[in-house]
């Protein structure tokens, strides 16, 4: 069914990314889960096809996109079945916008071009082990030592963190300040005293979701990106892109899981018939199919809206919160109709429902969203 | 700890009787001192027969082994029990099906000749012998009668042909439990038994890579013309379901079972972690999402804990029904999966950590709602009483 | 009919016991020979005393009286088998709460004086005499303590001024068990109880059009400077609270009995219907939706039948927790609340007609999860003890 | 939040017909209650409001809208809260579009000028006790007897059934045949034979449901619409337009009904806070609103694809069970936060949430959707 709300050169860019997929990342499967993920080369090819950093302005040699690239990348990441198994990976473009809109031209001279071609990946140390949704309460900090900052902490829970070259770290520069304390400070990942290493986690089995700590890290004060104290800001002017771009994951996936399904129920025999022939089996794909049709309208408005400069915090929070709990109510129905062959980690499927749940728990949990979506309520007559 | 509808519940007499708690008792001390240490051992590399030997000396295998040969005699409920302690570890999200094998061992209690059962005993009591049942076939699938491995009678032996999956301790099993058709025009009524030393030429199999369960051990079988003497035949020939059919309720209810102890774990755990986890400066249990979460667990927990212990007395009573076993495996396992799926929601990004018991007990909790009868079996069998 | 776990139950012992089983019959005898008749009459005009009286004949009003003033002097579980009874009669959803009074009975069974039981006891028996208690006001809700109706002393008489509103039985009522302050500095210390006695000059009520129940009788009282001598306490000045709060589990408990008696009658007649109803030539039940959905909603009956079996053991036994009758009360309302949902989509636009029970029976459920302690409230009551 | 698919013609409807039902129909609803259901001086005012026969062109005096209007009045409509008590009332334009479409002109010329004024309402008198989502056993026959049709049958559940001046009656012309036997047929309701009253329902206390019975009544045969046998086509030609006016109604209603709640919980004391202030209850109305919000964008885009003949069965099928459902699921919230409140019938959310109901259940019951939407999945690879 036709979708509102992307030209043509958005529909394009959509093949690409899928064709790119399909080409270079479903027969790769096996060779990224013996090396543990996913490897550069796989970055430098993402970069020939022209996938990353879609938003870099022409004068960096980007294409100057608007963010709905993004979004239709992240959909069709989502939409790979085995990234499920690899994880987030192309999702840094988050990063690239923080450069793009706050970095200085130094800065933008030195890392966007690596960005555009594969070589430099990146990764935004924010999360620490006690503070999860609470950022204001990171611990870490970056002490202005003459023209240096020496940056100690423990950051968790980072994507791409052990694998990525650049590292925005969130710390405190004012320790004594909560959230007006913090600010983001580039550091290259190979700056002595880093030290890093993934974490086992349900999902992504071959993700880089890492665990990094900063030991007297010492870097120049030209790192800072943009002021001291601007982090809270800086991390709010990525809010709605975020959202955008997980919601186009959780649609991506949960298409992809519905092909899936439909594909084995159809082939499948029990007693004689196919299971595509149960009513049950039909009505629970229905839903599916229902549930998914809803979810790509809303995002498909939010994006539209996003380009009006339109939409809204509540709407970026109702956005996640749907989508991620769509996500889930569908792999879990269709894990349900792929019976025990739905539970062997060879199958795509049993990889995909087990890397869903994080949806609904990460970049701000259900939760979180909800009291996001009440303020707005509190405000209303 | 809270006072809740603990594991066995505090206020209300336990449905399984002393003995049966002491068992219990041992079950759960061998899990926490024997299991629980090493499980990040067997996450990355599978368990070992050291654990199954361990568990031997606790006492806790072949419960049902009548004493005259070694065994402890104990009533067939005993595997319910371990069921609920298996579900009740943490560790036991990992390990799998694991102990819970006395649906084997009670086939050859009820249908073993001396021969077999002396050759066997011994070893299922040392946990020197690890059993599997191998039934079900890639497809065949609800349908037992439909599968297609053969044996195959040649002068004093059985040649076997065929393979089975999905079968619980299928890569590692010493004495597989091979459910073949020795009379393959006959359907459901020429189906046998036929028990197959692991080691006997012609037997190979794989481990399955599962959903949870990463120390477990899911495996295909594959017999390519494995020959064992007559005398391995279990019970009488084309019997086999006739065996079957009286153990499909206890196997439903070990799961359901299993279910309950880890709902129950679970939520103990959450408990604990809401009251020590600060979030803006408040203890999460102090969010009012918070407690209206627990108090929907615990409801339900304590519900399907009452609803346990009464068809438990219907088992003993006898008059347990498979429609009884059908609603049961519906509506428990998904009592296991509602609490599990709260519970990481509440751990947030440490739920999501295989470090944390609670992700992996989450990601093991799926299967249950798919195995020994997926939910939507239990329907189609009960709406048939509707028509 | 189905064999499923019917009221009571086929295959398990009622907890209820003999006594309490043969109560049932006349109740279930009562609903069918005398209410269902004159449902449509009930819906459009309200019930009358007439159908008051006849319970009355039946034997079925005040049954915890004592044998000393004429009553049965049954136990207090009689009102739970009453409110299974009133749930599982179509009709019931038509009469709202109607006779499950002997809350108010026993406040007098327990507190009266000699005096006060001979006045009204006979009258109760009878049907003469209809009971309301008239605790809640508009600005109070969950919290008791806060009610603003007033009692003060003036030489032998209380004069009474307030209101209060969502009172059962509140248009009707003979007698009205008016909850006081007769202390108001010292909220839940200064509460009473005075009989008031219906016709008293000053009384005033509006019944109250209910989503449900539209035989029922919810009424508003005004007290405008109403005047009763002070022999009309109840129990002791002041000890309301005291007097109340054994009684809340009770009261909770009946809500719950009668969730489930409203569950299973409208799954049984949705069963009926299934098998009946023809729709592209083949009957509603072949279709595999319909037979899960009678599944899914058989085998959660089964589980809140079994539940609440546990519950009344306990309450023999004296053993049933506050956190109990909470967490039944948040579960088994929904129970019932979810099986009416699907009952009324099997049904169709049938189920929409009032003219069919079904239809009453959905409407009159949703209530359930709200009156005697909402949903919510009962979490936030759990939720304290995880903290 | 602004809404994506509406000119500033379909709002200035919008802002007519809110204005309309809060000046005509919420302060009259005593009235209508004394009077058992809306009168015709309702209709008439509506329709100098220029409310009725937005599709009528501008030949016979009509404005020759596109059918968005009528969703519009649809959803305003849903939003007003009496609308719980009196039923679907305005909502006939179904039975205009067929006369519109299919009717011939001297039919048109008859009817179109009193529909635009209010002076006619209409009624499609389909559904049978015995044939409710199966249209095609009806029993109701129409046998030609010289120039005249003589009409048979029972009819039942028929929207504004009891007091519609005109009935399209669905009989069979030959009842030999099932689908391809059966006509629509015009009987001013006052004709002899025609008996009818209104049954009393769960919600819509006094809305007009009504049941109806054709004792041998007799007309010419040039009341019939279209040819002989075209009864399906005619019907299959409203099923979008229908479903679209369906989901307009749900989420109409389960806006009002937020609003209610959000002003009652903010406004309610408990333990000496808001019920708003209540965790619980934000959360609770976060849900509600992020369902709203979701179902607004999923009916929007289905109005801009059925403007462009882009909207398929499937999403038709999909639209009117996912906003049916939403709405019970929103109204069901809202009634648990009135608490007691809620329950009785002096306040609109008591009303509002039985009359809810029957949402999943006519116009095809929430499975017949479901088999809807499995034969378009059927039909995918």
């Amino acid at each position: 069914m036709a979708r509102i709300g992307y030209s043509d050169e958005h529909e394009q860019f959509r093949r690409t990314a899928r064709a790119f997929f399909d080409r270079e990342h479903e027969p790769q499967l096996k060779k990224f889960e013996a090396a543990g993920g996913i490897d550069k080369d796989f970055w430098r090819r993402a970069g020939q096809a022209g996938l990353l950093g879609a938003c870099i302005p022409e004068e960096y040699g980007g294409a100057g996109g608007d963010f709905t690239f993004n979004v239709i990348l992240a959909e069709e990441l989502g939409r790979t079945p085995g990234s499920a198994t690899t994880g987030s990976s192309l999702m840094a473009d988050i990063a690239t916008y923080i450069l793009v809109l706050h970095g200085d031209d130094a800065q933008k001279q030195r890392y966007l071009p690596g960005i555009l071609a594969g070589e430099i990946s990146q990764a935004m140390p924010l999360t620490e082990p006690d503070a999860g949704s609470d950022a204001t309460a990171i611990k870490t900090t970056a002490i202005r030592d003459g023209d240096d900052y020496v940056i100690s902490g423990e950051k968790y829970f980072i994507s791409n963190g052990a694998g990525a070259d650049v590292l925005y770290v969130v710390a405190k520069t004012d320790p004594s300040q909560r959230g007006r304390g913090m600010s983001v400070i580039i550091v290259d990942a190979d700056t002595p005293g880093v030290a890093r290493h993934k974490i086992p986690m349900m999902g992504w089995a071959h993700g880089d979701t890492g665990a990094l700590s900063f030991d007297d890290v010492r870097v120049p004060v030209s790192n800072l990106i943009g002021r001291e104290g601007m982090a809270m800001k800086i991390l709010m002017d990525t809010f709605l892109e975020d959202r955008l771009q997980i919601a186009g994951r959780c649609l991506g996936a949960a298409s992809a899981a519905l092909d899936l399904t439909l594909a084995y129920v159809k082939s499948r025999m029990v007693s004689g018939q196919r299971v595509f022939d149960f009513q049950n089996t039909q009505f629970v794909l229905a839903e599916c199919r229902t549930d998914i049709a809803v979810t790509e309208s809303f995002l498909d408005s939010c994006v539209v809206k996003f380009r009006d400069k339109a939409l809204s915090f509540d709407e970026g929070a109702m956005l996640k919160l749907w989508a991620t709990e769509m996500e889930g109510r569908v792999l879990d129905k269709c894990v349900q109709l792929f019976g025990g062959a739905g539970l062997m980690d060879e199958n795509p499927i049993s990889r995909m429902y087990t890397a869903a749940r994080i949806q609904r728990v990460y970049a701000g949990t259900s939760e979180l969203q909800k009291v996001a979506i009440a303020k707005g309520l509190e405000a209303l007559a | 700890m809270l006072q809740t509808a603990s594991l066995p519940a505090g206020d209300v007499e336990s449905p399984y009787g002393e003995e049966l708690e002491m068992y219990r008792e041992t079950v759960r001390a061998f899990f926490r001192r024997e299991v629980e240490p090493r499980v990040r051992e067997f996450e990355e590399h599978g368990s070992d027969r050291a654990i199954w030997r361990k568990a031997g000396e606790y006492g806790i295998l072949g419960a049902t082994i009548p004493e005259e040969y070694g065994g402890a005699g104990a009533h067939r409920m005993a595997i319910m029990v371990a069921a609920e302690e298996l579900g009740y570890a943490p560790s036991g999200a990992t390990m799998g099906s694991f102990i819970g094998t006395d649906i084997c061992t009670n086939f050859l209690v009820d249908h073993g000749t001396e021969e077999q059962k002396k050759a066997w005993f011994p070893g299922i009591l040392t946990g020197d012998v690890i059993q599997a049942m191998a039934l079900t076939e890639p497809e065949s699938g609800s349908d037992a009668t439909s599968i297609r491995t053969t044996a195959v009678r040649d002068g004093d032996d059985y040649v076997i042909n065929g393979s089975k999956c999905f079968i619980s301790n299928g890569s590692k099993a010493d004495l597989i439990y091979a459910i073949v058709k020795t009379d393959p025009a006959a359907k459901g009524r020429g189906m046998s038994v036929i028990l197959v030393p692991g080691d006997t030429p012609g037997v190979t199999r794989r481990r399955m890579i599962t959903q949870g369960y990463k120390g477990g051990d899911t495996g295909e079988i594959f017999f390519d013309n494995v020959r064992v003497p007559v005398s391995n035949l279990l019970g009488e020939e084309n019997k086999a379901m006739a065996m079957f059919i009286p153990t499909i309720g206890l196997d439903r209810m070990q799961i359901v079972a299993r279910s309950v102890g880890a709902a129950q774990a679970a939520f103990e755990l959450t408990v604990e972690h809401c009251r020590n986890r600060k979030i803006f400066g408040q203890r999460l249990v102090d969010f009012q999402n918070t407690q209206f979460m627990l108090a929907q667990m615990e409801t339900e927990i304590s519900v399907g804990r009452a609803y346990l212990d009464n068809l438990i007395r219907k088992m003993w009573a006898g008059t347990l029904t498979d429609a009884d076993s059908s609603m049961a495996k519906i509506w428990l396992c998904e009592l296991e999966f509602r609490t599990l799926d709260s519970c990481v929601q509440l751990w947030g990004g440490n739920g999501w950590m295989d470090e944390n018991p609670i992700s992996r007990m989450f990601t093991a909790a799926r299967v249950q709602r798919i195995f020994a009868g997926a939910t939507e079996l239990m329907k189609s069998l009960l709406g048939r009483r509707y028509l």
